[in-house]
């Protein structure tokens, strides 16, 4: 094996009375790599995630992360080896400053130590751009910036894998390219799973792009090679 | 001034305040204030759990009645000192309420407020139950001579608002304390979004368990405390308002702020203390007080200060 | 006595039991089905009808039943009057959030439970039952009355069944039920259901009172127990289920009377609100619900 | 004019005002400064101060209501004549809620705020316990009308009298012999399931067997229950004599559900009055209970050879002949137990007056003067009966009355000794310290 595979599902499959959502899915990523997760609405996508870091246990299958089986361990604990997770309906603790709502992310790693919570904190909110807003109350952001806080939260945890699930839904344009920027530059850092809609975005920043559809991997591709795909095309746009 | 600076310096101005307040008090109140400092550590702990925590639990009196009975029977049983009598109630309270903790908290919403009434209307049932130890609904005297901890008298005013002030800052100080800490800020995230703080890494079970046992622990304690400066240790004090009355001076005084359940406790107080001069029916102002609070003031006295004027307040 | 004679009585007494028990337990069930509302006030709107049911008595002069009939008609009105009063001016400036109004709800309780004390005063007052001939059977006695509120709650829950399941009204409950929202985008003013579903509920408590009240007194305090066996018979026949509750309520009344047989009355009690803390714990659908809290 | 006060607004306010504004002055001084106390108090015939703790709200609502009628009809004839040392009495009331926390709230406000001479009233033996031990701390004499074994088994303190009424220990074992000679020798308990109903399963099972007679069942009701023929099968079928107390306001539909279970083919049954206090006999149902027995504290209905006293007093409190309020005939009176408001009031004017009660420093005089007093003579003061005062065990003992139901009424059949109602002492108060 020439890369180390962070994460491995073997016949990862769930069903929510009788239609399965999440079928026998084989998926690899290696360290260090930005996958995008597309398909169709409906495909099962948001599941997989769930499944992957424990927010829905699996029917059937494994999930391996850093060489160990997770499929067991509730979702705190995959989260406490690394693992991120920021919702697709932005989920903030709405009531609490920025500050203490990325402090809450960072905490967890550096328990007691206060210098280093808040270098992690001013660090993460930096990267997303909210420094100066640390004092705010989160609930009190346009839904832009809180899709922002939440994906700071994301950085905040310097996981071995983040995943982002439709981080830039509801964001401006030029939030979209912040948000590309961003990206890349976590590429070689972070291992990224980003489930995402918008093509643009998934096209400028993704190394390897999974297809889902009907909760089976449709394709496994480049960016360059995926356009290509007719099952790909059809899954979208419904030709045969 | 730093967050932490300021609640160094409100704590320390409630606490010496109090502690000022015994001797220009006249008698009558200053023996209720040494009441509501017990009464207000039962809030305190409530209110690790309903204020810090967002689980509302309608079964609080069998962590006040686990302290109570587990001084109150080893005294009258066991002959124990008024100590180590101290210490079993408050490990009582401790296993009572990691017992329920572990079983409620399977549970969420709703359903963690009827399992917990519940499990309290069990206790206060048992305790009739075993009336001829616990002597049921009429309850017990514990004797003047069983009250001198580690020789000094708890039946005098003085000494016992002494005990009772020394009870409320220990447990003020905690919950200030615990409050600021990585757990304390853990318990407030479960508060504001559970989901959320599970998906940063936190065993939510096991955070909210641990409050449950603070929570229920300090309200043992104030059940113990109760029984040792009063002297009486009787079912009334397990029967259902007495899980009701927490919910109302927290929410009163303010849900989630430190000083909030000693102001909503002397409010409560007064309240009922002044109007039952005006009619008999005074618990009918307690009622119209939930039903305004809830309508007007979620947030309680200390809370509505805090949104309104004073927003560093813990 | 003997065990037959014995289990005869109990069936009796267990059966009046479930009968009061079911009526006012599915008022509960139907406010939490369609509101998702626990209101604790519940065994107050019970006690209402009770007190009320005295007052008209005490209003109409001849013969007992004309009182009777009276209170059976004129005190769930009452009780659902306030009842929706209490929805419009209290839980709905609340959006029905589940802790917003337990709160309000425990404080509803005791608003009525002491203006019925200050203006009703402390006693226990009978009623005198419309009639109450007594059948002698070979091993104890037993009063006709008791029969007919068996009959007659059976007729109520029926009566119920019918309008959730046949009517205009039942269709509009369901769809608010479902999906509020769905419901309000169908035209259907969820506000008024909701009043009429609050109202309906402490409706169905009074009248069990009334019903209830020339067996028993009226008294300001007798709201507790209603309350906590609706509460237990709503939880283990499943949250919102009308017919579980019904089964449940049968159930609970039923065995309560047998099970006084073996056990001490007191541990009897200790152990059904244990059984309903575990079911909750391990089975948060109840026995027979689907939905759980 | 009788002085007969509730803590209106105005005065709570303003003492709370006083105490706030003045600080560690007047209010603090006044209870703390007894030289201070004597100079003010000697100069004025200012009234003697008895704090009232009455049930108004609560389980025993209906009890602290004629407990109220009966203080202030006492209060006002000891004014009439001229009050206590020659000052009036005032009586302050405050309820309790029949709750033991509040009830120990209430005695400290009498001590402390409302700075009374002493505190009075109680009935519930659960509120007596919670306030005795503040009571014995404040060093405020506290005479409670409870019935209760609680006095005279020395679990309470010495500021604490039961001078008033019987407690229930006697009047239990004063049935005994009664029950067995006439009733029956198998007897049936039937009782509520905690303190008060232990405490007459326990002397009752005791007294009976020592007249050779045996209780066959103990049917233990808990105190919430509301509906009782499920438990009526458990009475054995052998049974003579049902013995029932029940209390709480579910006690007619008790009665009226052993009616109809029973029917005409009853046992004997003896009850205490406990189970209809202030239920009107003429109840629908309670037809059954013609021929059956009642303890009566004192009794109900004016009886043919109804002493003057009995007559004054019904007049005084404003009881008819039936036992009820004469300006509701449905309204009927606590008979058996209020009595003993008015009894222990005019023993407080018999102890302030022998011992020269000047104010709170002669508490313990007064203490002293009442534990000395031993007889207590049938009198208009004392209008249920003649009385012996144990000083030792601070409770007072006196003829118990058994009545028979005839045409619906309760017609005296028996009463008892005094002697009857005695046992030996299981305190002595008077060796314990002030």
């Amino acid at each position: 094996m020439a890369a180390l595979n962070l994460l491995t599902t073997k016949g990862l499959s769930r069903n929510f009375g009788g239609l399965w959502a999440v079928h026998n899915v084989d998926f690899e990523l290696p360290e260090g790599q930005v996958r995008a997760l597309i398909g169709p609405n409906g495909a099962g996508k948001s599941t997989f995630v769930g499944l992957l870091c424990g927010r829905i246990p699996a029917s059937s299958g494994s999930v391996q992360f850093d060489g160990r089986d997770v499929t067991a361990l509730p979702a705190h604990k995959r989260i406490a080896l690394g693992m991120a997770y920021t919702f697709q309906i932005t989920s903030i603790f709405a009531k609490l400053s920025l500050w203490e709502n990325v402090a809450l992310a960072v905490r967890r790693k550096h328990h007691g130590d206060a210098n280093a919570v808040e270098g992690g904190v001013k660090a993460a909110l930096s990267r997303v751009g909210l420094a100066d807003r640390a004092d705010q109350l989160a609930g009190d952001l346009s839904y832009g910036h809180q899709r922002l806080l939440e994906i700071a939260m994301g950085l905040g945890q310097q996981p071995r894998l983040l995943i982002l699930d439709e981080p830039t839904q509801g964001l401006a344009e030029s939030e979209v390219d912040d948000f590309k920027k961003l990206v890349r530059n976590l590429a070689g850092e972070t291992t990224v799973l980003l489930i995402e809609h918008n093509m643009d975005v998934v096209m400028d920043t993704a190394d390897m792009i999974t297809v889902l559809n009907f909760g089976e991997v449709l394709a496994e591709e480049t960016p360059e090679t995926i356009r290509d795909n007719s099952a790909v095309q059809a899954a979208y746009l419904g030709t045969g | 001034m730093s967050a932490a600076a300021k609640s160094v310096w409100l704590h320390g101005g409630v606490i010496t305040l109090l502690f000022a307040l015994q001797f220009v008090l006249p008698a009558y109140h200053h023996g209720n204030l040494a009441r509501i400092m017990v009464l207000a550590v039962y809030a305190m702990g409530y209110n690790m759990l309903f204020g810090y925590t967002g689980l509302l639990s309608l079964g609080h009196a069998l962590f006040f009645a686990a302290g109570m009975y587990g001084l109150g029977l080893t005294i009258a049983f066991l002959d124990f000192a008024p100590s180590p009598a101290l210490l079993s109630g408050i490990i009582s309270a401790l296993i009572v309420s990691a017992v329920v903790g572990f079983l409620a908290l399977r549970t969420t919403g709703v359903a963690f407020m009827i399992v917990t009434l519940m499990f309290a209307q069990a206790g206060f049932l048992t305790i009739l139950l075993f009336g001829e130890y616990t002597r049921g609904d009429e309850g017990f005297v514990i004797q003047q001579p069983e009250r001198v901890l580690a020789g000094i008298d708890l039946t005098t005013p003085g000494n016992r608002y002494f005990a009772a002030l020394i009870l409320f800052s220990v447990c003020l100080i905690i919950t200030a304390r615990v409050v600021q800490t990585p757990f304390g800020k853990v318990l407030i995230a479960i508060r504001e979004n559970e989901d959320r703080a599970r998906m940063l890494g936190y065993d939510v079970l096991r955070h909210k368990l641990i409050a449950v046992i603070i929570s229920g622990t300090m309200s043992g304690a104030a059940g113990a405390a109760y029984a040792l400066l009063f002297g009486y240790v009787g079912a009334s004090f397990a029967a259902v308002q007495y899980s009701i009355f927490p919910l109302l001076w927290v929410l009163l005084g303010g849900a989630g702020t430190t000083i909030g359940p000693l102001v909503g406790t002397i409010f409560m107080f007064y309240l009922i203390d002044l109007s039952s001069g005006l009619t008999s029916a005074y618990m009918l102002i307690a009622g119209v007080t939930l039903v305004l609070l809830t309508l007007f003031a979620r947030q309680g006295l200390v809370g509505e200060l805090r949104k309104r004027a004073l927003p560093w307040l813990p | 006595m003997d065990l037959g004679p014995y289990l005869l009585l109990a069936s009796l007494e267990g059966a009046v039991a479930a009968a009061v028990l079911a009526l006012t337990a599915v008022g509960l069930s139907l406010v939490f089905g369609v509101m998702r509302v626990v209101n604790v006030a519940h065994g107050e709107f019970f006690m209402l009808g009770a007190v009320l049911a005295w007052w008209f008595a005490s209003l109409v002069a001849g013969h007992p039943a004309f009182g009777f009939v009276l209170a059976l008609i004129c005190a769930p009105l009452i009780a659902a009057v306030i009842a929706a009063a209490a929805d419009y001016f209290v839980l709905k400036r609340l959006n029905y959030d589940p802790e917003a109004t337990i709160v309000a709800t425990i404080g509803l309780l005791y608003i009525i439970q002491q203006t019925v004390l200050m203006t009703y005063g402390p006693d226990a007052r009978p009623v005198e039952a419309p009639f109450n001939a007594r059948i002698y059977l070979p091993w104890f006695g037993y009063s006709t009355y008791k029969f007919f509120v068996i009959g007659a709650a059976i007729v109520l829950l029926i009566g119920v069944w019918i309008m959730l399941t046949k009517t205009r009204i039942g269709l509009v409950l369901r769809a608010s039920q479902l999906d509020s929202e769905m419901a309000l985008a169908f035209g259907i003013k969820v506000d008024q259901v909701y009043a009429m579903v609050f109202g309906l509920g402490a409706g169905l408590a009074a009248m069990a009172a009334v019903l209830v009240v020339p067996i028993q007194q009226a008294h300001y305090l007798m709201g507790g127990d209603p309350l906590l066996l609706s509460f237990i018979v709503v939880i283990i026949g499943g949250l919102g289920s009308i017919a579980g509750t019904v089964v449940a309520a049968i159930l609970i009344g039923m065995s309560d009377g047998i099970i006084s047989v073996f056990f001490s009355p007191t541990l009897a009690k200790i152990i059904a609100t244990l059984l309903v803390a575990f079911v909750l714990i391990f089975r948060p659908t109840g026995l027979f619900g689907k939905r759980s809290i | 004019m009788p002085i007969i006060k509730k803590p209106s607004r105005l005065v709570t306010r303003r003492s709370a005002l006083k105490g706030l504004a003045v600080g560690t002055g007047a209010v603090a001084a006044a209870g703390t400064l007894p030289g201070f106390v004597r100079y003010s108090q000697a100069q004025s015939s200012e009234p003697i101060r008895i704090g009232f703790q009455v049930h108004r709200t609560g389980i025993g609502a209906a009890y602290g209501r004629w407990y109220d009628r009966t203080t202030q009809a006492a209060t006002k004839a000891i004014n009439d004549a001229g009050g206590i040392n020659g000052r009036p009495v005032e009586i302050i009331a405050e309820d309790d809620g029949t709750d033991p926390k509040r009830g120990a709230e209430v005695v400290e406000k009498f001590a402390s705020q409302h700075n009374c001479d002493l505190a009075f009233g109680t009935l519930f033996s659960h509120v007596v316990f919670g306030s005795a031990p503040r009571a014995g701390e404040l060093k405020i004499p506290y005479f409670v009308v409870s019935e209760g074994h609680h006095v005279a088994s020395g679990k309470l303190n010495r500021y604490t009298l039961q001078p008033g009424i019987t407690d229930v220990k006697s009047q239990v074992q004063a049935m005994a012999p009664f029950v067995s000679d006439n009733l029956g020798k198998k007897v049936t308990m039937i009782y509520p399931d905690f303190a008060f109903g232990h405490d007459h399963r326990d002397y009752f099972s005791a007294a009976l067997e020592q007249q050779g007679g045996e209780v066959i069942a103990k049917i233990a009701i808990p105190p919430t229950e509301s509906s009782f023929t499920k438990y009526f099968p458990k009475i054995p079928r052998d049974t003579e004599v049902i013995y029932h107390v029940m209390v709480g306001p579910a006690v007619l539909t008790f009665v009226k559900e052993m009616g109809e279970f029973y029917g005409p083919n009853k046992p004997e049954i003896f009850g205490f009055i406990d189970s209809l206090e202030a239920v009107d006999m003429a109840s629908p149902g309670l037809e059954f209970l013609e021929g059956s027995y009642f303890w009566e504290g004192n009794p109900r209905y004016a009886q043919k050879d109804q002493s003057t006293y009995d007559k004054d007093y019904r007049a005084a409190v404003g009881v008819d002949d039936n036992g009820a309020s004469v300006s509701d005939p449905k309204d009927v009176s606590t008979y058996s137990h209020m009595f003993g408001c008015w009894e222990t009031l005019y023993t407080i004017k018999d102890g302030m007056e022998a011992a020269g009660y000047k104010g709170p420093e002669d508490r313990t005089k007064l203490i002293e003067a009442v534990e000395s007093i031993t007889d207590i003579p049938h009198s208009a003061e004392h209008p249920q009966g003649a009385k012996i005062f144990n000083g030792k065990t601070h409770q007072v003992f006196g003829h118990q009355y058994i009545s028979k139901v005839k045409d619906g009424k309760l017609e005296l059949a028996h009463t008892t000794s005094i002697e009857d109602t005695l046992y030996d002492d299981e305190v002595d108060y008077t060796t314990q310290p002030f």
